[in-house]
């Protein structure tokens, strides 16, 4: 592996990445490079794509061309579990608990399963709850995850996914239904975690939310990138306009 | 845990020196005849759910599975005269390689698409014995039990006791491994299989252990159907009777737990066993209709789902 | 229905049966009792019997006339001076179930006979049980059950013979008919598989070719394409061993798609056929075809008994729902229990080895005629006949109880006429 | 060579009969996802109503489907409603114990057909029923000319129906999408209903169609639980011209191997055609699914 001596070496790096349904191109020769530590906005309209990008890189679609590489691996051919054991995790826009399990077990799930190292069980337990916590849904450790509200169901696949001890965090639309008391609250939880060496990946479509959170923010229009840059370059862009607006 | 785990292997222990010792001091015959056929069940159902209720792929080939182990010892007796440990081993070895198959087949399907590949593949096996003239083909086949060995004097008492055996084997595994992380795995795939990756299960792998692990169980208890019956036909080896009482069993017990199947197994076999001693027509058939249909809508936990609500309910009422 | 026998107390005095104490406690029958109770306790028979599942069409006529026994015998004053009683389970026309349901009638039940349930499945589980406690064992319509086993108590009440007698009479006729090739086309099932090798061996052992050989599976719909490729190997004998769904779906066929002039001889081991509601459904098709029947209407076939046997079958069928004509199972249903009550009467005991021995050795007079057995227990001779439908019309099921409408051809005591050849002429 | 063409004719006839059979399981499992293993049940029921009528009234089988059709399309609608209230509304897990519950169905109707009608076979007569169409030297039974109209017949008159009524595009909404559906105005539970009732009205004709091809017994159920799922299955779910087309496929490749394999090799084949399509293209033939 060769490095670039000035620039950090990219944490997670798409390459030519080209995802077909049937005749249909969901997306469409992406590359992309996110650096260590970056707060990444990830915009476009309905169907543009962003699900789907993410699905490639946390391993849910295979892709074929392209290549994704975690901390200079290929890791294009491995499988979700084993992505998320090398430490990319991602929460659902449509929230997929265990059903079946309390707050605290969909927790362990992540914790038994994809922690690094071996761990007792009471440490993890205590990974666990402090997690819950920083997440502020404590109280709810052993409410069924039936039972949650949206926005407790939102907060609680973050803290599942942050139980996985992930390097890259992928944040699929965790505030779309929220109110806005409640958008803030979850920002805020994405900033703190950002805070503590998270880099993270947040698609969205409330602007405000991408713009106060993302060092940089990528637009997708049919599958092709047609913008980059800082979120206020991004806005100003015409065609990032004219794709949001409606032609 | 530690207690419980000690509780458990006691009274599989005492379980079996029950079943001991009913085979010395029962002379009567019919306990045995009827025990066996339930404890069949039992160990079908708690082999049918590692799969069917842990993981929630739904297995409509139990009857593929017990068929294949029936004829497995058929086989094996008729070309070496083999005894029954080696055909019961055998049979293990063939369910766990059909198992795997099977769980190739959770790559590519889900719900009920698994199933109907189920009984596509019940279908197809049961059509190859059928014309597999070696094992009798269709006309069925009859087979000689070997003498019977000490400490049993007779046969039937022998396999009542080896069926006895393969419950607690299949109870042992079933409970290790709700309470061990296959089972959480599984737990965690049953609700959400791409969740359950995204957070780390390797959920191809562990779908295939348990379809491995089900498939041995499932084949082992058919094994010694063979010598039970002493004749083995494919339209009675492969019933399709065996799939649903099966599936009807799990889910009257509830799959939450591994007592589940055994209650639900209890319950339904004895009740066959019984209506078929008593009412004896078509009423039998009946029953077992009405009850699927009013266990599956009044109460869709099972018994154990049963008794946690009234469990709860009561220990409310004393708050 | 079926009578149902729950309380204990029977007075068997089986050597088995005294072994076990706790099969006594399961029975709860204390010795004084079975002492007290002796005169009057009834002489039960035991069995299973298919009432459910793809065997009930047959098991419940032959039950029928099980039952149409019981209350002859118990009018006249029952045996030995005690009543008959009937123990009946349903098997489910399972292997798997009678194992369980035979040893609860030795051991809990504890009857003092015991009837095989109708047809080979069902029965042959129970076989090594009966032969390893010694019992007498009275069979009920089961193809070579006992060959491999070997039980010198066994005595089945079905006209079969020799294995190899069935296919050799249906060849015989083909045979004087001119017929040099056969076709046979079999259910992939045990018994049409068991007539179907009987079939193959008989015409090794006489080089007739075998033309055309194959099996369907059970369920198949529709035979158009079968038929077509049998028609296509120019038979002269078509030898035929199918189940009820199935023979009616291969008559329509042959109506439709034809089977050639070449053949003289069709049918031969057609199990169906012999069902009232089948033969009302397949009225005209049925012209033609020779086929195995264990009874029926013709003036050779009445026998003491017979004709009284018909007038209460006829009239208890119809509350029963079962088969109206009922020629096929129950008149060898009510023949089993005839000979079993011989056979008491003759012993005045119910000792087993006494009444085999009996059995074995005499000849016995039942309304289907004389009755001897061969060593193996299947009759010393054939009672199998081939007979050949003539005349049917269709939609009237009465059209079956006069004589004419199926010509006995086989065996020769009982012949009735001659057959019409070719098939194809037969038929109209 | 002949043979080969006479089998494929009859496979084609064979299939449309497999086809009519599994239309009404291809709107309520393929567009509703109701895992209705009791299909075959109300099937053979169906068969059992048509008997009734035509032995005691004289009336033909097929004319006797049509009279049977409303009661089934109630039927239909009240067995849906027993379902959704039981299973869909409650959400979760409503896959297996649909199936179970079918399942239970099933036998009650058999024991019922039992206790009702004894459980000796029964067969209906018609003029058309044991004659055959001669076109040189081949010969091809009415009957199965019958299946072949009726099945052409229903999967027209279903496809117009769902394409070009208003009920009927929103029953093909209902299987995309029920959200949309919503958006529209329109009930989604309805509108389902009213699909099962017409999934149930059509196995009255397709009952007709079963005992006029063969007769029938009460278990008979039984044999078609694999055959109609297969077709279903194999079609993809939801299409009525894909369902006769993947029957006819199936019928095809059943009489090839009767005639040139060997009858008792038939059910092992279709299956495993069954499982082919499954692993390789699971959506089907003709899947509405991408």
């Amino acid at each position: 592996m060769t490095m670039a001596p000035e620039a950090p070496a990219p944490l997670l790096r798409i390459v030519s990445l080209t995802k077909r349904f049937g005749g249909f191109t969901a997306v469409d020769n992406v590359s992309v490079d996110i650096r260590p530590g970056e707060r990444f906005g990830l915009i476009g309209p309905n169907g543009s794509g962003k699900t789907t990008l993410i699905n490639c890189i946390s391993g849910a679609f295979r892709t074929e061309p392209g290549t994704v590489l975690f901390r200079d691996e290929d890791i294009t051919s491995l499988q979700p579990h084993m992505r998320t054991r090398r430490g990319i995790a991602r929460s659902f826009q449509i929230p997929r608990p265990f059903r079946s399990m309390t707050v605290a077990e969909n927790l362990m799930v992540a914790l038994d399963f994809a922690a690094h190292e071996h761990v007792s069980v009471a440490q993890r337990r205590d990974t666990m709850m402090g997690i819950l916590t920083q997440m502020g849904l404590a109280s709810k450790a052993n409410a069924a995850a039936t039972q949650l509200s949206q926005v407790e169901l939102r907060k609680m696949e973050l803290a599942r996914a942050m139980a996985t001890h992930p390097k890259l965090l992928i944040s699929d639309e965790a505030m779309a239904g929220l109110s806005s008391s409640e958008v803030d609250e979850v920002l805020d939880l994405l900033m703190s975690l950002a805070s503590h060496d998270i880099t993270i990946i947040m698609i969205e479509h409330i602007m405000q939310a991408v713009m106060r959170f993302s060092d940089r923010v990528m637009c997708l229009d049919a599958g092709k990138i047609i913008a980059m840059g800082t979120p206020s370059e991004v806005m100003a862009n015409q065609r990032v306009q004219e794709a949001y607006l409606g032609t | 845990m530690k207690r419980s785990g000690a509780a458990f292997w006691i009274g599989a222990a005492a379980f079996l020196a029950v079943a001991f010792v009913m085979t010395k001091v029962i002379g009567n015959q019919y306990p045995f005849f009827a025990g066996y056929v339930i404890l069949q069940f039992i160990a079908l159902a708690v082999a049918w759910s590692i799969l069917g209720g842990y993981a929630g792929y739904v297995n409509f080939g139990t009857s593929a599975f017990y068929g294949v182990g029936v004829y497995a010892s058929v086989f094996l007796v008729k070309a070496f005269g083999a005894p029954l440990p080696v055909q019961i081993l055998t049979a293990a070895a063939i369910g766990a390689l059909m198992g795997f198959a099977l769980g190739l087949l959770t790559l590519r399907m889900q719900g009920i698409f698994f199933s109907i590949a189920t009984i596509a593949l019940t279908i197809i096996i049961e059509t190859v014995v059928t014309n597999w003239r070696y094992v009798g083909g269709a006309a069925g086949i009859q087979i000689q039990r070997p003498p019977v060995t000490a400490p049993f004097d007779n046969y039937v008492q022998l396999l009542f006791f080896i069926q006895a055996v393969l419950v607690v084997l299949a109870v042992a595994i079933s409970r290790y491994i709700q309470n061990s992380w296959i089972g959480r795995g599984l737990q965690a795939l049953k609700d959400d299989e791409l969740a359950a990756e995204c957070s780390g299960v390797p959920t191809l792998r562990l779908k295939l252990l348990a379809c491995v692990i089900s498939g041995a169980l499932l084949c082992a208890v058919g094994a010694p159907g063979a010598m039970y019956l002493q004749y083995a036909d494919p339209s009675s080896a492969f019933n399709l009777n065996y799939s649903v009482s099966t599936l009807a069993m799990s889910l009257i017990g509830g799959t939450a737990h591994w007592i589940g199947p055994v209650i639900g197994a209890i319950v339904l076999s004895t009740t066959q066993q019984l209506l078929t001693v008593t009412i004896s027509s078509e009423v039998n058939v009946l029953v077992l209709g009405v009850m699927l249909v009013l266990f599956v809508v009044g109460a869709p936990e099972g018994i154990i789902g049963l008794a946690r609500r009234i469990f709860h309910r009561s220990n409310e009422g004393r708050e | 229905m079926t009578k149902k026998v729950t309380e204990a107390g029977s007075i068997s005095r089986r050597r088995l049966l005294t072994t076990a104490s706790a099969g006594a406690a399961l029975a709860a029958s204390p010795l004084g009792i079975n002492l007290l109770q002796a005169q009057g306790a009834p002489i039960r028979i035991g069995m299973s019997m298919p009432q459910t599942g793809g065997l009930a069409g047959g098991g419940k006529p032959s039950l029928l006339g099980i039952e149409i026994w019981r209350d002859d015998v118990n009018a006249k004053g029952g045996l030995l001076g005690r009543k008959v009683e009937l123990v009946v389970y349903d098997d489910k026309s399972s292997a798997s179930e009678t194992p369980a349901i035979y040893s609860k009638l030795i051991d809990v039940d504890k009857v003092d006979l015991l009837f095989a349930p109708y047809a080979t499945v069902p029965t042959a589980p129970i076989m090594p049980l009966v032969k390893q406690r010694g019992l007498l064992l009275i069979g009920n319509f089961s193809f070579q059950v006992n060959s491999k086993v070997g039980h010198d108590m066994w005595f089945n009440n079905a006209p079969w013979g020799p294995a190899d007698s069935w296919a050799a009479s249906f060849l015989d006729i083909g045979q004087k008919a001119g017929g040099k090739s056969m076709a046979l086309l079999s259910a992939d099932q045990e018994f049409a598989q068991n007539l179907a090798k009987t079939a193959r061996e008989v015409a090794g052992k006489r080089s007739l070719p075998v033309v055309f050989d194959q099996s369907y599976p059970p369920n198949t719909v529709e035979f158009s394409s079968i038929i077509r490729g049998l028609k296509a190997t120019k038979p002269d004998i078509v030898y035929v061993a199918s189940y009820p769904p199935d023979s009616a779906g291969i008559l329509r066929a042959v109506n439709e798609i034809g089977i050639g002039g070449s053949v003289k001889l069709f049918g031969g081991g057609m199990v169906g056929l012999q069902f009232g509601s089948v033969m009302e459904s397949m009225g005209s098709l049925l012209n033609g075809v020779v086929n195995y029947n264990s009874w029926l209407p013709e003036k050779s076939m009445y026998f003491d008994g017979t004709k009284a046997f018909f007038e209460k079958y006829t009239k208890r069928a119809v509350e029963a729902k079962v088969d109206p004509l009922g020629y096929y199972l129950a008149p060898f249903g009510y023949a089993s229990g005839q000979l079993v009550e011989q056979a008491i009467k003759a012993t005045n005991s119910l000792d087993q080895k006494g009444l085999a021995k009996y059995l074995r050795e005499n000849t016995h007079q039942t309304i289907v005629g004389p009755i001897a057995f061969s060593p193996d227990g299947e009759r010393k001779e054939t009672a199998v006949l081939q007979a050949q439908f003539r005349g049917v019309t269709d939609k009237n099921i009465e059209q079956f109880r006069s004589s004419g409408k199926q010509v006995i051809l086989f065996p020769d005591n009982l012949k009735s006429g001659e057959l019409v050849a070719p098939f194809e002429a037969a038929r109209t | 060579m002949d043979l080969l063409l006479d089998a494929v004719v009859t496979g084609v006839l064979l299939g449309c009969f497999y086809g009519a059979v599994s239309l009404g399981l291809s709107v309520s499992f393929g567009l509703l996802d109701v895992p209705h293993v009791a299909h075959p049940a109300f099937l053979v029921l169906a068969s059992y109503g048509v008997f009734i009528i035509n032995e005691q009234y004289g009336i033909d089988p097929l004319i006797a489907g049509l009279l049977i059709t409303p009661l089934f399309f109630v039927f239909g609608l009240i067995a849906y409603r027993l379902y959704y209230e039981t299973f869909e509304k409650r959400g979760s897990d409503a896959g297996v114990r649909g199936i179970a519950f079918f399942f239970g169905v099933a036998f009650i109707i058999e024991v019922l057909i039992i206790i009702q009608f004894g459980v000796d076979q029964r067969a209906v007569t018609a003029d058309y029923i044991g004659k055959s169409w001669r076109i040189a030297d081949t010969r091809i039974p009415y009957r199965m000319l019958v299946a072949f109209a009726v099945a052409a017949a229903l999967t027209i008159v279903l496809t117009l129906y769902l394409s070009r009524t208003f009920m009927g595009r929103a029953i093909r909404a209902v299987a995309q999408d029920q959200e949309a559906l919503r958006l529209m105005g329109a009930n989604p539970i309805r509108v389902k209903q009213w699909a099962f009732g017409i999934a149930t009205a059509v196995l009255g004709i397709a009952g007709a169609l079963l005992i006029i091809v063969a007769p029938v017994d009460p278990t008979l159920d039984r044999a078609y639980i694999g055959r109609t799922f297969c077709v279903v299955v194999m079609a993809g779910l939801g299409s009525m011209s894909g369902t006769l087309v993947a029957a006819i496929i199936l019928g095809v490749a059943e009489t090839i191997v009767t005639t040139m394999v060997g009858a008792s090799w038939a059910p092992a084949i279709s299956f495993a055609m069954l499982l082919g399509v499954l692993a390789v293209r699971p959506q089907g033939l003709f899947g509405r699914r991408s």
